[in-house]
């Protein structure tokens, strides 16, 4: 018999928007009981991370039509124009709310929250706590969910399914990491709030805990993953190691340049070379253009050769040491300890790398999914708000505002909800769930998890990198459909209940695997190009066919099926995007 | 599969821990050093109490000191030498500082003490020797 | 780019020795050598991944940022707590020791048990205890430049725990509240937004708090974000005497305190 | 690794503060004063007579310098006693009640001695 745990919501994931939706259930309706589920102790999750900042209008002459429009722009048109407008309005009440929670906001003389200036935007909206924006919000949040006692944490487990009937998620089965137990958390309403899946990439600034596992639990319980194509690189990655420079570092004036010390990006449609200072500069041109000009300046040979692979310089000496101390210590720090670079001295050497996953688990904009009871928030879900290219520094406030939703829809749901189910089916389902794990544990294979791990990483680099052909696109399917059937052939060496992460290691490739077929059959589809998403076969943006949202449903050992819906245009027409030093 | 709750705790050390790395040897000399602040205090509150007793006593007293215990008095100098060396490198931990919003930096509040030491010491000096001339 | 990371760079054929216990099978634990052709730019948890991928796959330890923010990869390496992704293998020696951080209970191999730290942390109230909590529309407090300063340094924490490992007062006293918690309880002290000192120092300077630190300062010295505990928990010291010492001088002020609400919403 | 709870109230500040004050005290004069009394004369540094009975005498008769030597010796032995009883406890010495007690006792005996001396 399953250990079986009850509680009102269950919310998998303790990162930014778990921790948000969480602490939003426990103030909103303290008599519900929240289990509180994650892989790893909250403040190790890869909110952790984000440097930058978060966007929300903050300044007098800005205003919520300039980020409504910068993000549907910097999007590609692809989002969801009604979910961008509540997203910009929530924005400041969110971030204010943190305020108010302790979030240390760096400051203007005058003692009011600062902002800085990011990629595609028209006015400087980003809030920022130096460049550890996400380590303070992510402590913050975490921090102040302590204050209730009606969170239960369940740190280090790893949950493996949702159970489901007849439309409807009554809870998840998930594994006690330190006992090897697979426990079944039963639940009125469940959230997910797992994350990305940037580990599916080789080259990526995410965390070894960016697996994909919520996006894969949604998908193979019948909710399709949205947009998959869309996988956003960040311009500016020590080559190496993948760790992010932030884009803060170009907010503050940072510029780049190629191997003659030439400003490539002046040759990309994406402004004039303003000196300095600007507000409004051709290094703050969205993200999926600047890392396509990478791409380009390396086919004409204009790259710098490092011992780690082609790189471009982002030269931050001008800005100097005092100011680089006070905006950028993490960059400094960073730059001098893992590429031995002083960037007050030097410049940095930078590459693309993959960074964020635009799509995700289907969700409206009530951060519901199709099956009932079940919320989605984060960068697992897609809303959507980032369409094709994700805007610098939405993504921390996405998971504010639709973490602090996702609760309060999960909440009323819990509370309202009175479901007539079968109690033992649901049992069955989740010991069916458990038996499945010990299949794939006491299996003896003979593929290993580093090695297919490997093969999928290089798959999806080749074939669904920056640049993407319908050949590489297919070569890509094909092997991915191969890898899963090897991957039923896996064996695991260490037999172990307690920690095992060989276990852990190859239930996240279960997941990363099933991700990965989404992005490259999703990709293979769309037959245009738009945002991050770019195909030499197909140069243009095609509105008349594509201004859609792909949806990919699990087709088990088969490729997914792919829908399509439309974009809901509210009032932003689609227009030809204009860049950096170009708009007005 | 089965439940499992076999922590491992590892026994400290629980003598010798300190002879393990250099920071906690220098700590253990450091609160060591404390024995010998607390030998010199006894030493001069005896002698003040042979000073009450009268003359003989204090030069017995004395003699005793500078003729026969004279090596405990460079271990005890060297100690609290160190005690006040070691007490005034922590000082910025304790008192940080602020002028006009910014902190002042470690090493001049480590400065200042040092500096309030050596006037202190030449003070006192200066006091004893000259003092008490008339 | 695999390929690039293994392309033209020099390697060294490094023995590292690493702590393993499993408790389904191991009385206790006991060391474990491996053979590393670690390249120039490593860290020492780019070592162990190899080791987990390459020659062990049973080997099990924490980690995901690998840029020294996420504190899940702290180790002893060579009898010295360490950020496994922040120490580089060319500052090392030919022969690694690693074994899990010190004065934690060994749960399996590198992973040791955290649950008394987390319990720590939150035992000193680490969140805003607000005089009167503002409504959103309110608006954002004033928090000027240099009030920021003040408390800042002590948000940096990571929880890595690596001040808990060199702590020599948490080795001889397992009950000490330890020196992350108390530099957290600081950090909101010292907030120009947050008004709950009093009920925080009953943790803070309690029999398990601040008067358990002899000041070594070990704990400043190994951590990786220069929190500096130590200096922390010196400062927590100097204001919970001039409070105490209030207490005595000033009766009636004690009086008060008893009715203002404790814990906010708890 | 457990808070174990219910946590005290300390009482550690009356005696921290003694100890603190102690220590500053002793820091900054402390080398001096033992240079000065013990090794100059040994050393030949100074000469003995500077410190004969009438001339120590006489300055102690000033009631200023007899209430600095006083607080001087006062807050030092009080640090000792203080430091001595952590420093076993550093060093593997487990009957903190016992050591206190000791300690405290020295440090409270060298005090009434202190008072009789110089009172």
């Amino acid at each position: 018999m399953l250990n079986k745990i009850n509680s009102d919501v269950v919310i998998i994931g303790a990162g930014g928007a778990g921790l948000r939706a969480a602490i939003e259930i426990a103030r909103s309706q303290p008599d519900l009981s929240i289990a509180l589920l994650s892989k790893v102790y909250p403040m190790r999750s890869h909110t952790v991370a984000a440097e930058g900042g978060a966007a929300g209008v903050a300044k007098d002459e800005d205003s919520f039509d300039n980020h409504f429009n910068d993000t549907v722009a910097g999007g590609d048109w692809l989002c969801d124009q009604d979910a961008v407008e509540y997203f910009i309005h929530q924005a400041p009440k969110e971030l204010t709310q943190m305020e108010h929670w302790g979030c240390p906001w760096s400051r203007t003389k005058e003692g009011k929250v600062a902002v800085r200036p990011f990629g595609g935007m028209k006015v400087e909206r980003t809030w920022y706590a130096a460049d550890k924006t996400g380590f303070h919000m992510l402590h913050t949040l975490f921090q102040t969910s302590l204050k209730y006692p009606g969170i239960k944490r369940y740190d280090e487990y790893y949950s493996i399914d949702l159970i489901s009937e007849n439309g409807q998620c009554y809870g998840v089965t998930a594994l006690d990491m330190r006992t090897g137990q697979i426990k079944f958390f039963r639940a009125k309403s469940v959230i997910i709030a797992t994350g990305g899946a940037g580990r599916v990439f080789p080259f990526t600034t995410n965390g070894a805990i960016k697996t994909g596992d919520g996006m894969a639990m949604a998908y193979r319980a019948g909710v399709p993953l949205k947009d998959m194509e869309f996988v956003q690189y960040h311009p500016t990655g020590l080559p190496g190691t993948g760790i992010l420079i932030t884009e803060g570092s170009r907010g503050e004036g940072g510029l780049l340049v190629n191997k003659n010390n030439y400003r490539y990006l002046q040759d990309y449609n994406l402004g004039p070379p303003d000196p300095w200072p600007r507000k409004k500069a051709m290094e703050l041109g969205p993200r999926d253009r600047l890392s396509q000009a990478f791409w380009q300046e390396q086919q004409k040979g204009n790259t710098i050769q490092t011992p780690f692979g082609d790189a471009v310089h982002l030269d931050l000496r001008h800005l100097g040491e005092e100011k680089i101390n006070e905006r950028l210590p993490m960059v400094r720090e960073l730059a001098i300890n893992y590429m031995g670079v002083d960037p007050v001295h030097e410049p940095i050497p930078v590459r693309p790398v993959v960074h964020y996953t635009m799509g995700g688990i289907d969700t409206d904009i009530e951060a519901a999914t199709r099956l009932k009871g079940l919320y989605a928030a984060g960068e697992c879900a897609c809303v959507s708000i980032n369409g094709a290219n994700r805007l610098g520094s939405n993504s921390l406030t996405e998971l504010l505002v639709f973490g602090s939703k996702a609760g309060a829809n999960a909440a009323e749901f819990a509370s309202k909800t009175s479901e007539q189910v079968d109690e033992a089916l649901l049992e069955n389902m989740a010991k069916q769930s458990a038996d499945k794990v010990a299949q794939l544990f006491h299996h003896q294979g003979k593929e290993t998890i580093p090695g297919l791990r490997n093969e999928m990483n290089t798959i999806m680099e080749a074939g669904a990198g920056i640049y993407r052909t319908e050949s590489s696109l297919k070569d890509a399917v094909n092997q991915l459909t191969q890898l899963k059937s090897r991957f039923a052939d896996i064996e695991l060496t260490d037999k172990s209940n307690v920690y095992n992460t060989d276990l852990i290691q190859a239930l996240e490739l279960g997941s990363m695997i099933d991700v990965a077929r989404a992005m490259a059959v999703s990709a293979l589809n769309r037959q245009e190009s738009r945002g991050s998403h770019q195909r030499l076969d197909y140069v243009e943006r095609d509105d008349k066919n594509f201004l859609r949202h792909t949806l990919a449903t699990f087709a088990g050992d088969d490729n997914p099926t792919i829908d399509y819906r439309d974009v809901v245009i509210t009032k932003s027409q689609p227009a030809e995007r204009v860049y950096g030093g170009e708009s007005k | 599969m089965k439940l499992t709750n076999g922590n491992y705790v590892r026994p400290p050390a629980r003598y010798s821990w300190w002879l393990r790395q250099g920071r906690y040897f220098r700590y253990m000399m450091r609160e060591l050093s404390s024995l010998f602040v607390g030998i010199f205090s006894i030493i001069m509150i005896c002698g003040l109490y042979q000073l009450s007793q009268g003359e003989a006593q204090f030069t017995a007293f004395t003699s005793s000191l500078w003729n026969n215990f004279w090596w405990l008095s460079v271990i005890t100098f060297l100690f609290v030498t160190y005690h006040s060396y070691s007490w005034f490198i922590v000082t910025p931990k304790a008192m940080p500082l602020r002028f006009s919003g910014k902190k002042v930096a470690p090493w001049i509040i480590i400065g200042a003490h040092m500096i309030l030491w050596l006037i202190c010491s030449i003070f006192i000096w200066f006091i004893f020797t000259n003092g008490g001339a008339q | 780019m695999s390929d690039v990371k293994t392309s033209q760079k020099s390697v060294r054929q490094v023995e590292i020795e690493i702590l393993r216990y499993n408790p389904d099978t191991d009385e206790k634990p006991y060391f474990q050598t491996y053979q590393v052709p670690c390249q120039e730019e490593w860290v020492i948890l780019d070592a162990v991944n190899y080791i987990k991928d390459n020659l062990d796959r049973s080997l099990s330890y924490r980690w995901s940022c690998h840029m020294a923010v996420c504190g899940s990869c702290g180790m002893m390496v060579n009898g010295e707590p360490t950020l496994s992704c922040h120490a580089f293998v060319r500052d090392m020696p030919d022969k690694i020791t690693i074994e899990p951080l010190e004065n934690f209970p060994i749960a399996r191999d590198l992973i040791v048990d955290m649950d008394g730290f987390v319990e720590k942390l939150s035992s000193v109230k680490p969140y805003i205890n607000a005089a009167e909590e503002k409504t959103v529309e309110q608006g954002t407090y004033q928090q000027l430049p240099e009030q920021l300063q003040l408390y800042k340094q002590y948000t940096q924490c990571i929880n890595c725990m690596l001040c808990y490992s060199a702590c020599p007062q948490m080795a001889l006293n397992d009950g000490f509240v330890g020196p992350a918690a108390l530099a957290l309880a600081h950090r909101y002290n010292l907030d120009s937004r947050d008004k709950g000192r009093e009920v925080r120092e009953d943790v803070v300077a309690s029999n398990a708090g601040i008067w358990e630190c002899s000041f070594v300062g070990a704990c400043s010295e190994v951590c990786p974000k220069h929190v500096d505990p130590a200096a922390a928990i010196q400062q927590t010291k100097i204001a919970a005497t001039g409070d105490y010492f209030k207490k005595f001088l000033m009766p009636w002020k004690n009086a008060q305190k008893g009715q203002a609400p404790e814990g906010g919403d708890q | 690794m457990n808070v174990k709870l219910p946590l005290k109230a300390s009482n550690k500040p009356i005696i921290w503060s003694l100890f603190a004050a102690g220590g500053t005290v002793t820091a900054l004069l402390f080398p001096a004063l033992i240079l000065l009394f013990a090794l100059a004369v040994p050393f030949g540094l100074l000469p003995a007579e500077l410190f004969s009975y009438d001339r120590i005498q006489g300055m102690l008769d000033n009631t200023f310098i007899k209430l600095i030597v006083f607080a001087l010796l006062f807050l030092s032995i009080w640090h000792a006693a203080h430091r001595m009883r952590i420093t076993a406890h550093d060093f593997g010495i487990r009957a903190d009640g016992f050591i206190a007690f000791l300690f405290y006792s020295i440090a409270l005996l060298a005090t009434i001695l202190l008072v009789i001396a110089l009172f």
